[in-house]
């Protein structure tokens, strides 16, 4: 009952933000210069081809109207134009795309596979190599292994990814063409393939991302390991693989989980310098793709699916925590 | 130290400009090969003149760019920290000291620019901004604001940590007005994870400057930018790779800096490490 | 175009590979995402990839070294006209057939051309709905209003009645909107993804954003077609290539790439690889000239309005530097431009107003300046330029060189849409100067000077971007169009050129030649005096 | 008591323990040496700092890597403790000897339940040991440390248990191999006088019963003389005195011992024997029925000619939480409270029973949910501004934690001048001067007020804090367990300097402390506190040496004292309360 009602109160909360988010991003896109309906109006194009399309595409009213009318087609679907060459958009509506002319939840669920696979992937591999190390390094502490992990976490944080991503694709792809430089190959198509074009991305996420966490699991590490609990396991005479593996490790967990959730909601949302620098057709080049076409509702519609992802992560990060924290179970 | 020699690049930038006869900006075609466009000489060009080379296609000195471009890097790195520890303070102290629906305000727009994709929205800004404001100044305000949620959520934790401590209670109980209070007793006792938490967002925020010159959204040419020397060196690469490898070098060591510098004083400011560290 | 050629290896035939076969698959990689295959909403060329599916009623026969020639397709001619130029008819070849087996007729055509005027479809070339008779507030056939000025007496023949004399009338039929859409179908919003095809192909698989793979129409047919070869068994448009990486893997011609061609421009930091790589080299193939590159001086702007102080601009730009940074060198670049008529296009004649340098003389600028009273020189100018195509770098060279002139410009980069916006929205031009390139649609004069020129073409989507307006350039241009006869015509667009110049309202600088670069088993590349696109209709691949 | 047998379990010789090395190296234990006999209970006290827990976690080798140590632990049969690592070290732990540790609260991993780590005691050393069979073994554990329902308790965590209990569940981990000897260090320290009390019984109990040998680490005199049989005393890492729990408690030899004990506040003997229903000493001593549900004592009206209280504090209720949904934590309940000009009052309870937050209600940091509060006849939340300031400048409070109760950024005299900035408008002259007159008050060296906190030690650090409260002449002093965080010995002090500073001052006060024997040194009178409630109310005699309420009387018994026989009789009549 009481875990229904704070499940409620996130979602709500959530919406609240989707909400915020979407209408900022109207609001902002509005403001631009330039007009959707000028893009597909053709060339040359005259002032009544240009109404007509607004007409048509439903920009025909002020955007606090657009805005009401995008948030009913959420809920009731839309229509554009009227008989036979009206456009449906079915509910959940999030717009629709007239350039690429298919509904923005379509396009997003084209492309999602593809930032999955690469967020997926990615992330696992730096959860747990990251985390491995990160434990490694705090039970060496001191020695030459932790310095030479701590050296190589700083350099992994400080590398920008598009850098990393570009020497790789040079050194991997082009000198020694041991891995595609790009593009991506459905799972369903191919699963090898899938994992050969996605290795090389994986890899330099992985490092990345896989930095920060090698640097958090160590020093939670060493915190858990100098707890209380960690003590007595030892007086009752546990073998250290015992104390380190079932009573430090998840306790080592914990603050990670709320940064992995974070993490992973933002690389969904933000995935688009990765996509960028390797090519990959997903979610983050549809939305670089969307504000090189201004393409208005799809641009909204991405921005909003990536709010959508962090906010979802958020929420489930607070269950995961539940789940692996009792103290923080609701009763 | 590393960052002091960055420091000192970007401050001397102008005055290298002057020595060394280099500024980022003048074409150069005598410093080309007329034949391909490319630098003349090997290496990018690399020679007493032009110590890291010239840019091909313009013979633009790369050793100007770098320079002039920590300059960007710095200023928009160390004014949007600014800007987000300033806002971070004043808010993620003011939540955590006062609590209540002032709180719950903070905390809840904190949360939605952390649901915000401001990568996405700041490409889309740069697009729409009127170009009578200067895109450096857009940036700052843009990338400071999206950065204060963070600093936040570290301040207020910390007030709370010191808010609960009994020197502040005493203080309450003594009269103390609560605006005197917080800022008197709470502020002061939270310099050190502000440093900390500051330090550590300068190189990301030149990174995120950094990737949106890399996107093509950072500060207009020709400014020089570390991240726009990248983008623009990609093509290069095969051909001139001195080109990515001199301001590639510039915006890793930066970072890599300030990185190094938050952890000293991170461990420096935390007794518990700076226990570890004694044996 | 001499030294360029020698350099080059060559811009046309002999780069093409071996000699061409039928069968094989080839890849086109296309950096966009997006490719539309419905008639209407295409802007794309006659000899690109929406004419592999769609034919149209006349076509262009593009041969390496020669002017485009406008040649017939679904119809017999390139279309008669009995009353100088307002009504045309054409008439259709026998046997033709769509995709579906169903015959062509001239009231598919007729129901294609009314469909592109409903709301929903458009957003492709529309210079017919300007022409047309009566078509004013016409909004397409779905509701059961026809265009009465599109007849079809039998189902052979179209008659179209124009508002006024239009000589081009040939070339205009030869945009994607003539292409026929079986009478009564194409309502969907997504037709472009299940056309029902005219031409050699029909889309046999899509996938949106990653590629669409086409196969050979079986009702198509070879004798009716003397524009297609259509040499391949099908062909792959493989969707999100970055350009860059497109290059690099052209370069490296692994099998999987030999029988592919890049879309996109070869970079200049590519072309300086590909010029250091024998094996590449061959494989490139770079247009012998291209579209205008110029820069735009808005006469609506502050000193700009005076023609004298434009006029000094024609002296500071240094053009050498632009083809610098355009390509590395002037011969990957282009020629120096001085006259607004492209190169390929017949009846161009070359002409300069402005006799100077390459590099541009300063000096002479100042003296112009101040001569029109800016002794000052100007300064705070703003530069609109688009991010795209090494737009910021040519923008740097120009502010670089105008600074000399004691001109000072703030460059002000923006996304390539944003970039439109400003050029074709008249209360968005907040800019000075714009730096801008133009392809004419079709290979006629008129194409090159109407749209930049013509008051018509200020805002509204129109772009004029120097927003350049007078009445007596107006006039001569209503007057060229009318002209039916093709010489007349040329003259006519010749001292329309040169009025225009005189005014100084833009500054050309090069015809920028484009680059592509195919694998090593793509045969029949080659690229035409117009335009500098290589023809896709002709490319095949060897075995 | 019981002589050692045959020759001692454990016998420590010359330990010597150092933390680093070098200049920067701390002894923390200076060559101890003692004697643990088989069923014996050895009690190792001393002040903080003095090296106990050092010494504990030596014996089975839990030090940090930092610290050196040497000398032998020779354990009967096992040979020499400190010489052994690895596997044969761990073989012994928890086997042979197994630890009990001070915080039950972060002694048990919070992500595991309580039957996960019982059960993990049980079968390290028997790998045998079906899981089954353990769970069964866990249960007799948990019932034999008398937890209640322990089925149940199996599945909870351990931040879903009391302390009392999870010190139970800690003590069942230790015996869960019946080792032969369990070193506790402070295993009720961390715990209220009731439930120490407790546990002292079950540990008694339990190594009587299976003749287990206990080293007792812990610095309070009481559980001392409740359980241990023979004494060791450390001071700073050395053996001052050792012999058995009579000798040393009741004739100390050395003058540290000495010193020890005549820190220790003293109860008087009382009778535990009285009713609620026995209105003893007129109307000023009184309790409530032993029936919860009955509320707090109702307020007496002031006798009449006596002064204004100084506070006055009538139906006071606190609610935590609960605005929306109702049965929030009620932490105060309808509480009346008066103190007269000059009167201590000493406020008593366990933890939780509301204390602080009635402290909290009367300097304002709490909202009553009901009632009122008047200080010297005003009431607080009725003024704002300048009146306000007025009246907090009359009442001074001192905070429980010296480590905490001033900033650390301020210089000693900065923060005793803060009042006296906030409130007059002394120029900065006069206030140095009033500053060094207030430091000199609490007896702090001349100088002091240049240092910083960090610089000095807890207890002068609290005389600090007092030195604020004073400061501006407050009319009441509210102090909230002053001195529950120092040693006894600096305790003794504190509380010489308050009843010295009030004598000259005459400010009344509100002394809070769970500590009986303190408030019966200090106080006038007591009011006790129990679950939010006001449940007894009397001259401080009175109150300790007849208590009326049951709860009151369990307190009472539950306060170890120092005499060995006292302390037996007060632990018989605690049986008798408690069965
Ligand atoms: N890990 C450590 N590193 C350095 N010094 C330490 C460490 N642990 C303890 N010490 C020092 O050893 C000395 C003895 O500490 P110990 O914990 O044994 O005191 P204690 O008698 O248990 O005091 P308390 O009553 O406060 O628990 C102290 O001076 C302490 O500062
Ligand atoms: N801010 C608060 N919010 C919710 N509950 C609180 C708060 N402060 C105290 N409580 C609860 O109110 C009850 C009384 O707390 P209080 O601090 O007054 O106890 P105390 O008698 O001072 O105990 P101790 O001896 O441990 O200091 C406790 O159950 C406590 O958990
Ligand atoms: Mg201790
Ligand atoms: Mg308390």
């Amino acid at each position: 009952m009481a875990t229904a009602r704070y499940l409620l109160t996130r979602l709500a909360s959530g919406a609240g933000v989707l909400l915020v988010v979407a209408f900022v991003t109207f609001a902002v896109f509005n403001l631009l210069p330039s007009d959707p309906a000028q893009l597909s109006c053709g060339r040359p194009c005259t002032p009544e081809n240009l109404a007509l399309a607004k007409g048509f595409m439903g920009l025909d009213h002020p955007w606090y109207q657009q805005f009401g009318q995008f948030l009913a087609g959420i809920v009731t679907g839309r229509t554009f134009g009227t008989g036979a060459t009206a456009v449906v958009c079915p509910a959940p509506c999030f717009g629709y795309s007239f350039q690429e002319t298919a509904p923005v939840v379509q396009l997003i669920a084209d492309r999602l596979p593809v930032t999955v696979s690469l967020a997926l992937g990615a992330a696992v591999l730096w959860l747990v190599v990251g985390v491995a190390l990160g434990v490694v390094a705090a039970l060496r502490r001191g020695t030459a292994v932790d310095h030479v992990l701590g050296g190589l976490s700083v350099v992994g944080v400080s590398a920008p990814v598009y850098l990393l991503g570009l020497l790789g694709i040079l050194l991997l792809g082009f000198t020694l063409d041991v891995v595609p430089v790009s593009g991506y190959v459905p799972l369903t198509q191919s699963p090898v393939d899938w994992a050969w074009h996605l290795v090389l991305p994986w890899i330099v996420l992985a490092l990345i991302n896989g930095a920060v966490y090698v640097r958090l699991a160590r020093g939670q590490m060493l915190e858990v390991l100098s707890e209380d609990y960690v003590r007595t396991a030892r007086a009752k005479g546990l073998r250290e693989r015992t104390v380190v593996g079932k009573h430090a490790l998840r306790n080592v967990t914990l603050p990670l989980v709320t940064l992995f959730g974070l993490d992973l909601g933002g690389l969904l949302g933000g995935a688009v310098i990765t996509e960028k620098t390797f090519g990959m057709p997903g979610v983050g080049s549809l939305l670089l793709d969307a504000v090189g076409q201004l393409d208005l509702p799809l641009l909204l519609g991405t921005t909003l699916f990536a709010a959508f992802l962090i906010v979802v992560a958020n929420i489930v990060v607070d269950l995961v925590y539940g789940l692996l924290d009792p103290r923080a179970r609701i009763a | 130290m590393l960052i002091v020699g960055f420091v000192l690049l970007a401050l001397a930038a102008p005055l290298i400009t002057r020595i060394t006869g280099q500024d980022p900006y003048t074409y150069d075609k005598t410093a080309l090969d007329p034949a391909s466009g490319l630098p003349a000489g090997p290496l990018g060009g690399i020679s007493a003149e032009h110590w890291f080379g010239v840019e091909p296609l313009t013979g633009r000195d790369v050793f100007a760019i770098v320079a002039h471009g920590a300059r960007t890097s710095f200023l928009i790195g160390v004014l949007a920290t600014a800007v987000a520890v300033v806002l971070g303070v004043a808010l993620g102290a003011s939540a955590g000291y006062f609590g209540g629906w002032w709180d719950r305000v903070v905390g809840w727009t904190g949360d939605v620019l952390f649901g915000f994709p401001y990568l996405v929205f700041m490409i889309a800004l740069s697009a729409v901004a009127p170009p009578s404001i200067p895109q450096t100044l857009l940036l700052v305000v843009v990338i400071g604001f999206f950065g204060w949620p963070r600093v936040a959520r570290v301040v207020r934790s910390a007030t709370l940590g010191v808010a609960r401590r009994d020197f502040v209670r005493a203080s309450q109980v003594m009269g103390s007005p609560a605006w005197r209070t917080l800022t008197r007793r709470v502020l002061p006792n939270l310099w050190g994870p502000v440093v900390v938490v500051a330090t550590l967002s300068i190189p990301e925020r030149i990174g995120l400057e950094a990737a949106l010159s890399f996107l093509g959204v950072g500060v207009h040419p020709p400014t020089p930018s570390w991240g726009r020397s990248i983008s623009d060196a990609i093509g290069w690469v095969q051909t001139d790779p001195m080109l990515l490898v001199f301001p590639g070098l510039a915006l890793f060591g930066a970072t890599l800096a300030f990185n190094l510098l938050g952890d000293g004083l991170r461990d420096a400011l935390d007794p518990r490490t700076a226990r570890d560290g004694a044996h | 175009a001499c030294g360029a050629n020698e350099r080059q290896g060559s811009g046309s035939g002999q780069s093409s590979g071996s000699t061409p076969t039928k069968g094989g698959t080839l890849t086109v990689l296309v950096s966009s995402t997006s490719t539309n295959f419905d008639p209407a909403k295409s802007q794309s060329l006659a000899i690109t990839s929406l004419a592999l599916v769609h034919r149209r009623l006349t076509s262009w026969k593009v041969e390496s070294g020669k002017p485009a020639e406008l040649v017939p397709d679904l119809a017999t001619d390139v279309g008669s006209t009995s009353d100088g130029g307002t009504t045309w008819t054409f008439t259709l070849k026998d046997g033709l057939l769509f995709s579906d087996g169903s015959p062509i007729r001239a009231a598919d055509v007729k129901w294609g051309l009314e469909r592109s005027f409903a709301a929903s479809f458009s957003g492709g070339l529309t210079y017919h709905k300007d022409l047309l008779a009566g078509a004013a507030g016409y909004t397409g056939p779905f509701e059961g209003a026809r265009l009465a000025s599109i007849a079809t007496p039998d189902e052979k023949t179209l008659v179209f009645t124009l508002a006024r004399p239009y000589g081009d009338w040939g070339w205009v039929a030869s945009t994607p909107a003539f292409a026929p859409v079986p009478e009564g179908k194409g309502a969907e919003a997504d037709y472009g993804l299940k056309p029902i095809a005219s031409g050699p192909y029909v889309l046999s698989a899509v996938q949106q954003g990653v590629k669409i793979e086409m196969s050979r129409n079986e009702h198509w047919s070879a004798a009716s077609d003397d524009v297609r070869p259509a040499l391949p068994d099908s062909v792959v448009f493989s969707l999100g290539q970055a350009t860059d990486v497109v290059s690099q893997r052209l370069v490296a011609d692994s099998a999987a790439d030999q029988t592919a061609f890049g879309a996109g421009f070869v970079s200049p930091a590519q072309l300086v690889q590909v010029a250091n790589n024998p094996s590449a080299k061959d494989r490139l193939v770079t247009s012998e000239s291209g579209a205008l590159a110029f820069l735009s001086l808005n006469t609506r702007r502050g000193p700009l309005q005076n023609a004298e102080v434009r006029k000094a601009f024609q002296y500071a730009v240094d053009k050498a530097a632009f083809q610098v940074a355009t390509a590395g060198t002037a011969a990957l670049a282009g020629e120096v431009a001085t006259t607004l008529i492209t190169d390929g296009i017949s009846g161009r004649e070359e002409f300069d107003l402005y006799p100077t340098d390459p590099s541009g003389d300063p000096a002479k600028a100042k003296e112009l300046l101040a001569a029109a009273g800016y002794p000052q020189g100007l300064s705070g100018l703003k530069l609109l330029v688009s991010q795209s195509n090494n737009g910021p770098a040519q923008a740097q060279a120009i502010q670089a060189a105008l600074v000399k002139a004691g001109i000072g410009v703030d460059l002000q980069v923006t996304d390539e849409d944003a970039y439109y916006a400003a050029i074709n929205t008249v209360n968005a031009d907040e800019y000075d100067l714009a730096l801008a390139s133009w392809q004419p649609d079709f290979p006629s004069p008129n194409a090159n000077l109407q749209p930049l020129f013509a008051t018509s073409a200020i805002g509204n989507g129109g772009y004029n971007s120097a927003r350049y307006s007078s009445p007596s350039v107006d006039a001569a241009i209503a007057a060229a169009q009318a002209t039916v006869d093709t010489d007349a015509a040329a003259k006519a667009w010749v001292a329309v050129d040169k009025a225009v110049m005189a005014d100084s309202p833009v500054v050309p600088l090069i015809y920028t030649r484009n680059s592509f670069l195919r694998g090593s088993k793509v045969t029949n590349f080659f690229i035409g005096a117009f335009p500098a696109y290589p023809n896709y209709l002709a490319v095949g691949v060897s075995s | 008591m019981t002589p050692a047998a045959g020759g001692p379990l454990l016998s420590v010789r010359d330990l010597r323990i150092v933390f680093g090395t070098g200049a920067a190296a701390t002894v923390a234990v200076a060559g101890a040496s003692w004697d643990l006999g088989p069923g014996e209970v050895l009690a190792v006290v001393g002040e903080s700092g003095s090296g106990k827990s050092v010494t504990a976690l030596s014996l089975l080798g839990l030090l940090p890597g930092s610290a050196h140590v040497t000398g032998h632990a020779e354990l009967a049969g096992h040979g020499d403790l400190l010489a052994l690592t690895g596997e044969p070290l761990r073989r012994l732990r928890g086997a042979v000897v197994s630890m009990v540790f001070q915080d039950p609260g972060s002694t048990l991993n919070p992500v595991l339940t309580i039957g996960d780590q019982l059960t993990e005691a049980v079968r390290v050393h028997r790998p045998g040991t079906s899981r089954a069979a353990a769970r069964t073994r866990a249960l007799d554990l948990l019932e034999t440390v008398r937890v209640p329902d322990p089925a149940s308790r199996l599945r909870a965590y351990p931040h879903q248990l009391s302390g009392g209990q999870l010190q139970r569940v800690v003590i069942a981990m230790a015996l869960a191999d019946e080792p032969a000897g369990v070193v506790a260090d402070e295993p009720t320290t961390a715990l209220d006088v009731t439930v120490q009390a407790d546990v002292l019984d079950l540990l008694r109990d339990l190594t009587v019963r299976r003749g287990t040998s206990v080293v007792l680490i812990t610095h309070d005199m009481g559980v001392v003389a409740d359980l241990a049989d023979r004494v060791v005393v450390l001071r700073h890492g050395e053996v001052v005195e050792t012999g058995t729990v009579r000798e040393v408690l009741r004739a100390p030899r050395a003058e540290y011992t000495r010193e020890l004990l005549a820190a220790v506040p003293q109860l008087p003997a009382a009778d535990l024997g009285a009713s609620a229903d026995v209105g003893a000493v007129g109307n000023a001593h009184r309790a409530v029925p032993d029936d919860p549900a009955r509320g707090s004592l109702p307020g007496l009206a002031p006798a009449p000619g006596a002064a204004d209280p100084v506070l006055d504090v009538r139906g006071v209720s606190v609610t935590y939480g609960g605005r929306w949904r109702g049965g929030g934590l009620r932490a105060l309940d309808e509480v009346d409270l008066r103190i007269g000009a000059g009167e201590v009052l000493g406020l008593v309870g366990e933890s939780g029973s509301g204390k602080s937050t009635l402290a909290g209600v009367v300097n304002g940091l709490v909202r009553p949910t009901a009632g009122s509060v008047r200080i010297g006849g005003v009431d607080p939340t009725t003024l704002r501004g300048r009146e306000l300031r007025a009246v907090r400048a009359r009442v001074g409070v001192v905070f429980q934690n010296p480590y905490s109760s001033l900033d650390p950024r301020s210089s000693v005299a900065d923060s005793v001048a803060e009042p006296l900035l906030l409130h007059t408008s002394d120029d900065p002259r006069e206030v140095r001067e009033r500053v060094a007159g207030l430091l000199d008050a609490v007896a702090l060296p001349a100088g002091s007020g240049e240092r910083f906190p960090h610089e000095l030690s807890g207890g002068q650090r609290q005389r600090v804090a007092i030195a604020r409260a004073i400061a501006l002449g407050p009319d009441l002093l509210i102090a909230d367990e002053p001195t529950s965080a120092l040693d006894v010995s600096v305790q003794a002090r504190v509380l010489d300097l308050l009843a010295d500073l009030r004598a000259r001052f005459g400010f009344a006060s509100l002394f809070i402390t769970h500590d009986l024997a303190v408030v019966g040194q200090v106080a006038d009178r007591i009011a006790v506190l129990h679950r939010g409630r006001l449940v007894e109310e009397g001259p401080a005699d009175a109150v300790l040496t007849r208590p009326l309420h049951p709860y009151t009387q369990r307190l009472v018994a539950a306060a170890p004292v120092t005499d060995p026989d006292e302390q037996h009789r007060r632990r018989t009549a605690w049986r008798a309360l408690t069965s």
